[in-house]
């Protein structure tokens, strides 16, 4: 299953959320203000490391461009994908859960 | 209109996910024609509007973040940002834009208009405005 | 008391206007004078008369129409963020080439100067959105 | 694989019709199909032809009318939704007695059962909001 | 349309402060009539839409939430509430408004609607869906 | 200073931004969903039973009747206003501040 995430972790719930409800083996994307929570020693980093020891996390690499974050500086493991990588994301797993 | 206030703009939303931080700006440098005393604060998701190096090409949106290199020549030349909101983002004092203001009263010396200030400072700084508004 | 409001989200989808509407009719049951209410943000959208809202449900547009000719309300919606949503009076269809306005009776669209001017002349600047 | 896509949000306010759009560019450049493209709550603001925004900014309202146009897209817009918030097309105008119209072309206005039918004929329904 | 496809309905937002829970709503009304297998989740603060004795009247909002009480009606009939939502929300079950269905496999016994649900098994429900709809 | 709070604060971090950003001898008004912060019991009370020490805090009563609130069930030392005190609240403050 693909879980979207786009809402920044330091002003609401949903990845919080999304992390609650998705089980070992989820996909998670990050889009949108959802991608402020891929950034390295950020708060939120913690809660996504402990994710990612089961779960896939990938970030949408226009919305880190336009917010000015280098792939370099997010947490290990994250995956950054394009637009088409978001579609085949989509098409790979059998259901898409937005979390907004 | 011969009253001077005191304006802050509060600044929570990071840029791009809406339009708040954008449409405040535009707020922000048509006050500055109107000879106030006004300042920014940048609070929360706000911090990460002046982060440096944004680029919007690939998601077709305005890359607005330019534009607050014009603030200074508006004489809007105290942006607080609060440190614990820096922190807890990973973020330090390097990852923001360069922004400054020449000083007249100073032989036009250049100024650094971000001062970063504590979550104390910035309540108090708060209490001395006459006009508090929110993007 | 001098006040003015500020509401920065469209009818329905936020309370803001809902709230904002409640806080001008209190404060001029009250006494007190509203020097301008001024839409921005999805605000602007409180400004079109082409709403139909359900039978059973309140009409926001006409609500803030009808307190503002009751009280002589200013009900200003900034241009530059009525021009993104499509809101559009006369002079703007006009200006913007557009076959259509849509705005409502009581609704002047004006510049954001409007807004820091309520601010300079108001006792009180009330913010409402989302 | 086909492919539905729900906007929920209004154009330039948040980011959700821009990711939309570029999730549907993608969908169709790597030879997938999109059955429809359902705008609802304030999404139904992306349907109304009177906008102007910045000419240095991108036209999200065109951009729409214009994928449609190329690929034969079906961009409907949820007449309930669209009642409470003033997105009108020609017969909605004369059923609640409007003396204008804003529909933008490309898109068309019907019921809520075009998203459920979307769910079922589509192999994925992608949700992009607020 | 032959397909039977699972439908869920996500609900994360409280009434009354935006439109979500109420256009969702009617999403899921209209859903009904297609003869699909459809349930409803309610988590975060989507439990504060189930809450009892809802009155809007002094903020001349419409009272929507009468309309649950006709989701039994329409064959919605399993609509999950997270137990930790609640809990960290200050709420237990008699909090919320009892919605019920008629069963016709069983002498159209009424049954309860309502099914307070851990996280953990939330999480695997939503992995059966086939439409997972968020509002 | 009046300070109004519209979000729950189980959604975004609005009234903990608000309490962290509030001197003592504050007024803090809880409207629309910000309301839910209210409920004795629930995990926000804390925070604002903390707050309440060198704060006063206020709800709207129309929203919390139509969330279903019985002011009984609010965290002990809230005021509950209408919309008149509401504006009471905003001329007898110097200043106002919406947190959204």
């Amino acid at each position: 299953m693909l879980h979207t995430v786009n809402k920044s972790p330091y002003e609401k719930n949903s990845l919080e959320t999304c992390l609650g409800l998705s089980l070992d083996g989820s996909d998670i994307l990050l889009i949108e203000d959802g991608v402020y929570g891929a950034i390295a020693g950020g708060k939120a980093s913690a809660m996504l490391l402990e994710a990612m020891k089961t779960r896939q996390v990938y970030a949408l690499g226009p919305d880190l461009a336009a917010r000015g974050i280098d792939p370099g500086r997010l947490v290990d493991g994250i995956t950054v994908v394009d637009y088409g990588g978001f579609v085949e994301l989509a098409a790979r797993n059998d259901r898409v859960q937005a979390w907004l | 209109m011969s009253e001077i206030k005191k304006f802050m703009y509060i600044n929570r939303r990071a840029p791009y996910g809406s339009i708040y931080a954008l449409e405040g700006l535009e707020v922000v440098l048509i006050g500055a024609a109107f000879d106030q005393d006004c300042c920014m604060a940048f609070v929360g998701d706000g911090v990460f509007q002046l982060v440096r190096g944004q680029d919007s090409t690939q998601t077709g949106m305005k890359n607005f973040s330019p534009a607050y290199k014009a603030l200074g020549d508006y004489d809007v030349n105290r942006l607080y940002v609060e440190r614990e909101s820096l922190a807890e983002r990973g973020l330090s004092e390097d990852d923001l834009m360069e922004l400054t203001w020449e000083d007249e009263d100073d032989d036009w010396a250049e100024k650094p208009s971000i001062r970063v200030v504590s979550r104390e400072e910035l309540a108090r700084l708060m209490e001395e405005q006459d006009v508090l508004l929110n993007f | 008391m001098i006040f003015s409001i500020m509401v920065n989200e469209g009818p329905y989808t936020h309370q803001a206007s809902d709230t904002a509407y409640h806080f001008a009719a209190a404060a001029l049951a009250a006494g007190h004078e509203i020097y301008r209410v001024f839409f921005y943000h999805d605000g602007v959208n409180n400004g079109t008369r082409l709403t139909t809202p359900p039978q059973d449900d309140r009409n926001i547009v006409h609500r803030w129409s009808e307190l503002a000719e009751k009280h002589g309300l200013d009900l200003v919606v900034c241009v530059a963020a009525a021009q993104r949503r499509g809101i559009v009076d006369d002079d703007e269809a006009k200006r913007n080439s557009k076959d259509a306005d849509n705005i409502a009776p009581g609704f002047r669209i004006s510049g954001l100067g409007q807004l820091i001017e309520a601010g300079i002349k108001s006792d009180r600047l009330m913010e409402f959105g989302d």
